[in-house]
């Protein structure tokens, strides 16, 4: 775990603190439409759980910083600032959404924050990451890519080739491992012969940032931090995050029975309590500043849940535009 | 012969169980097969009965899925290997195309790979670009493999287990949207449909449609509503995209002189092509009207249910498909 | 305009060049482009001349090489990637399908992903089953990607550098058989061909020719074999497998009545299946003959000559074909 | 480096060293027969330098182990014994080739010998190397796949998979790096971000076997055996070889100007001179059985040459044949 140096000030850890929320709201209320079919369709990966990893995370990311991530996006996209209204259309696969409603839940994007996507294909965006990584250095910009992937990712073939790639081009990727411990219904060490995962930095020859409590925001900040500036200067670094996801893989997934104790014990760590542990161990009578936070998001969510049922579906017109580029070349 | 009403779910699982029962060769592999009980639950119940030698839970790992298959396959198992839905064969698409499928010809028949790799296949659930293809004509245009996608439970079952019993590689397409559809299913431990043997789904004199897949049930509503008219269609199902049964369809095409195709898969360079090209290659002179093709609009497909289903083929669009060729 | 006489690969090499002189945002990337200077010398000098930063050796990885190509694209840069040989590109065949075919739809256009993927073509020379592919159909499948075939020198320089400069990803495949092969190819640097443009390589009113690649050189030989016995070929040269540009097939067919398509690819599910199913379709009243394909074989490649070339098309086999159309 | 543990005997050396000069021999005449366009077409991928490491491997097996190669093959399926003669005739493409003249160079095989191939995909035969393991492990067997792979391939998805599968279902592989310090043109440093390549085993949780001299047929022998041993008792292990191939690439490709200074050097360690080194420093008066050797091999070589020439062509049967299993189902 990465030892505390720089001490992060109450605005920040506010912010944080509303962004966790918010996560965990927006992913509430998802689960809540999809139950009502407000939200459809097979795929609908929930982020509940994982908040302090990704807004940790995040923060850490300077604004020219790029960020990309597999399917489970939600909170990705909500802790690098993307407006929940259009995620939330998103959802629902409405005109206003990011993705114009033909992305939906599994690829979200805002080329506006440099949040270049959620992918569904296991693996599939790690070469992209790199790629992006590339235009950096290839430019003299000092942009850094934080890369999110889950632990059953670190098991595919894309894998073992984008981080090489990112170790010879000497490119500045962070490789964020949010290590659920499943990859669905399998637990990471029978996935992968080498559980810590961190340890392969080595078959790559690039730093290994160790492993770091996912639960914790600070903690996560930190080396994050520290990630992303060694990135910058040096190139690609290996960082893992344990964490946990509460719902299914997916919404449409059965929850797993032997998971219920597990649960209970991560819940009890859950990062919206240790968020609030530690502010209150910080500061003084901060309570109801949080309890006007987490009122706060509520209604930000009602609003986004108002703004995506209000707005209209896309038509045969958005069915067949963006196949291909037509408006100019390069 | 008795039989049993079954999903197509459990008619797979039937037919993977007797197999495994029958033959201690034959084992399953993928990701999510064994504890999980299956993504799609064809396999639920199995590592606990067969346990985790014959039930082998796999990292998320396509090339190694489909080639470890292979080389278990050369060595005289008999793999069945699960890829989750289709559109992760694209990762296995070497191991399959230039592994298995070319084996057993380079090596002048040293090796024989007897393996089947299901996947899941099909879209019209907002699955998205990604993960909403039906990309079989790509895996069947190549030769050395054979090409499965069936219809109904009973097919399903038959030519599963002749897939497992074939000694040569089998790319076993399985309709998501088909696995919780009912029918009947044959409880005969023996019963296998033939390795490329179509299917008359349905006799007809006027036109002459060729499907597969979800496509049949699209096609034997909209025969059954032309009926209606008085316009008889005759369904006939491919079951198999390699070998491409083309005989009865250019046999029912000589009575008919019309043909619609019917495909869930993308319009070119697909199957619509292939069986357009063949029937007026075998029999020019009995074309009263061209070949017309209802498969999916040439797009990635996107997530917003309303503008996805207008991608996807139906029962309307066949109708009015074979309303242009009378 | 001025114009030297230059072998293919050539011809490619000076596309490269100048586009790279052109636009800094153009780099190359791939397995031995740099310091072995291109397995095909497409490449050569470039390390030399533009340095390590544009001239990019990759490891052993097409996943990643595909891949960091489309995230470049998607940054701004235009990387020219190279694939060794097309048969490697099964293993890039998700990041190519997957990603840089669906990313500027998915995103709703938030994304451009300006990539070429260069990939040396094609067979005859031994090369055995898992290196003998001409696999462009089952790529052009798909929509969201461009696929080019050029052939010609002049064709290659100029489709290479509309390629380069379009927004959109585009595979494009360089016949080995053909880089030797010289021909006249302008000098101005802005000389394009756009994407999507057959040309009509032979004028002729008694069967019309529809090929790409490798096949034009058969089918202008057999032509002209033919001419000397009064029947004269309309050879049209599609040069790109998508978009595919049937309108002036049709038109030629409309004037000739018969086809005959010629490729180096697999006979199923291929461009002749395509090109056939289109004629019919849309010229249906015109035919006075089937449309006739002349394909490699449905075999693996095997390594013996003699048998090797018994399966690949030639001029003879194209003879034939437009015999049997009259 | 592996110390040395067990004496090898006199008779055994004089085979390998036997089997080292056949394979160079072999080799050279490919070679020649290309120049003089007996043997046609792309590609032809010289074993000549590797020899002391193909040999001594393959000596640490069983023979009902099971061995599998890329496409530099040559050298491993004389090394188990392969007859040259149909060998010789699979080079030029004839009828009585070991692969009926379908295969090619690349793609030899000798079922009998459990020799499973050369495989010209690079990196594609390691999963199938972890799937003939399966059926070892599965039908309570004992057998070992030792899988040659080049230090190129190790740059592969293929690799990554397909180890880490032998790692979570414990398959008895021992993965051999032949590790001649290029792919083609690109050096192992450039291409992989741990160029230390038996390192990767850490990333899969195997055992790392270390280096072994690969030009030093005793030592590979050595090194090789005990990697074998353990695969057969424990699972998977890596083990990296270092040698150098002394052609180029494959035969239609130039020599590369650069490696002139550095191909002496390793040529000065020859596997041929290192063997007879080792030979004539510890038997007395060997030099004469190791002449006559010399004249035996050529002889052998000679007639392989002679068979294959006399050899007929496949027909148009064979071109059509063998695309599906005909005759029957299991
Ligand atoms: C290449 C590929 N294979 C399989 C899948 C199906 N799949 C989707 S998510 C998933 C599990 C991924 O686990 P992990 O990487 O740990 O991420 P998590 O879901 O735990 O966040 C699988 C197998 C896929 N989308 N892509
Ligand atoms: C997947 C794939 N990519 C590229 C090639 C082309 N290629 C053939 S051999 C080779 C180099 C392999 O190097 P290495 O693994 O070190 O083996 P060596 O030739 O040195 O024995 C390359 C790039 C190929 N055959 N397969
Ligand atoms: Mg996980
Ligand atoms: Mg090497």
């Amino acid at each position: 775990m990465a030892t505390q140096k720089v001490k992060v000030d109450k605005a920040r850890l506010l912010d944080w603190y509303r962004q966790i929320v918010l996560i965990r709201e927006f992913e509430d209320r998802c689960d809540e439409l999809y139950r009502e079919k407000k939200i459809t369709g097979v795929y609908l990966h929930l982020y509940s759980g994982h908040e302090a990893t990704g807004v940790g995370a995040v923060a850490a990311l300077q604004e020219h910083d790029h960020v990309i991530t597999a399917y489970r996006d939600h909170g990705i996209a909500l802790a690098r600032g993307v407006d929940p209204n259009p995620l939330m259309a998103e959802m629902m696969g409405k005109r206003t959404g990011v993705s114009g409603g033909k992305g939906g839940s599994m690829h979200l994007a805002s080329r506006e924050h440099n949040f270049w996507g959620g992918y569904a294909i296991v693996g599939g965006h790690l070469p992209l990451a790199a790629g992006i990584a590339l235009e950096s250095r290839y430019n003299n910009k000092d942009a850094v890519v934080l890369c999110f992937l889950g632990d059953g990712a670190t098991n595919n073939g894309y894998f073992h080739e984008a981080v090489n790639l990112s170790a010879v081009w000497d490119l500045p990727v962070v490789w964020l491992i949010e290590n659920n411990l499943y990859g669905m219904g399998t637990p990471v060490e029978v996935a992968s012969g080498q559980p810590e995962l961190h340890k392969r930095a080595i078959a790559y020859g690039i730093k290994d940032a160790g492993r770091v409590d996912g639960q914790n925001v600070v903690e996560v900040y930190e080396a994050a931090s520290e990630a992303v500036e060694y990135a910058r200067k040096n190139g690609p670094v290996l960082l893992e995050a344990i964490t946990f996801r509460y719902k299914g893989h997916g919404v449409s997934d059965r929850a797993y029975s032997e998971r219920v104790e597990e649960l209970a014990q991560w819940q009890a760590r859950d990062p919206i309590i240790v968020t609030r542990e530690i502010l209150t161990g910080r500061f003084k009578n901060v309570e109801a500043e949080l309890d006007k936070i987490d009122a706060e998001v509520k209604t930000i969510i009602d609003r986004a849940v108002e703004y995506a049922e209000n707005s209209p579906a896309p038509t045969y017109e958005d069915l067949i535009r963006n196949v291909y580029v037509e408006d100019a070349n390069g | 012969m008795a039989e049993k009403n079954l999903p197509m779910r459990e008619a797979l699982r039937a037919a993977l169980h007797e197999e495994m029962v029958r033959d201690e060769r034959v084992f399953v592999m993928g990701e999510e097969v064994g504890a999980w009980q299956g993504t799609h639950r064809v396999t639920r119940g199995f590592l606990e009965e067969f346990g985790p030698k014959r039930v082998r839970d796999t990292p998320i790992s396509e090339m190694a899925i489909a080639g470890a298959a292979v080389g278990a396959a050369m060595a005289g198992l008999r793999p069945v290997a699960e890829i989750m839905t289709i559109n992760f064969a694209f990762l296995a698409f070497d191991a399959l195309i230039n592994h298995a499928a070319k084996i057993h010809y380079m090596f002048n028949g040293q090796f024989r790979v007897p393996m089947v790799l299901r996947a899941a296949t099909g879209w019209g659930n907002q699955a998205t670009a990604t993960h909403s293809h039906t990309p079989e004509p790509v895996f069947a245009h190549f030769p050395g493999l054979y090409v499965a996608m069936p219809s109904t439970p009973a097919d399903a079952k038959g030519m599963l287990k002749a897939a497992i019993r074939d000694d040569n590689p089998v790319l076993f397409s399985e309709v998501i949207a088909l696995y919780p559809k009912p029918g009947p299913v044959p409880d005969d431990p023996d019963f296998l449909i033939p390795i490329g043997k179509s299917d008359i789904k349905r006799e007809g004199d006027d036109v002459t449609i060729v499907t597969i897949g979800r496509g049949v049930e699209w096609s034997l509503q909209a025969a059954e509503s032309l009926a209606k008219e008085g316009i008889e269609c005759e369904v006939i199902d491919l079951r198999w995209l390699r070998p491409l049964d083309m005989e009865p369809v250019i046999e029912s095409f000589k009575k008919t002189n019309r043909c619609v195709v019917v495909e869930e898969c993308l319009p070119h360079f697909s199957l619509g092509s292939e069986i357009a090209a063949q029937i007026q290659e075998k029999a020019f002179d009995y074309m009263d009207a061209p070949v017309k093709r209802v498969s999916a609009m040439d797009v990635p497909l996107p997530y917003a249910r309303d503008i996805e289903l207008m991608a996807l083929p139906d029962t309307q669009k066949v109708i009015n498909a074979v309303k242009e060729v009378l």
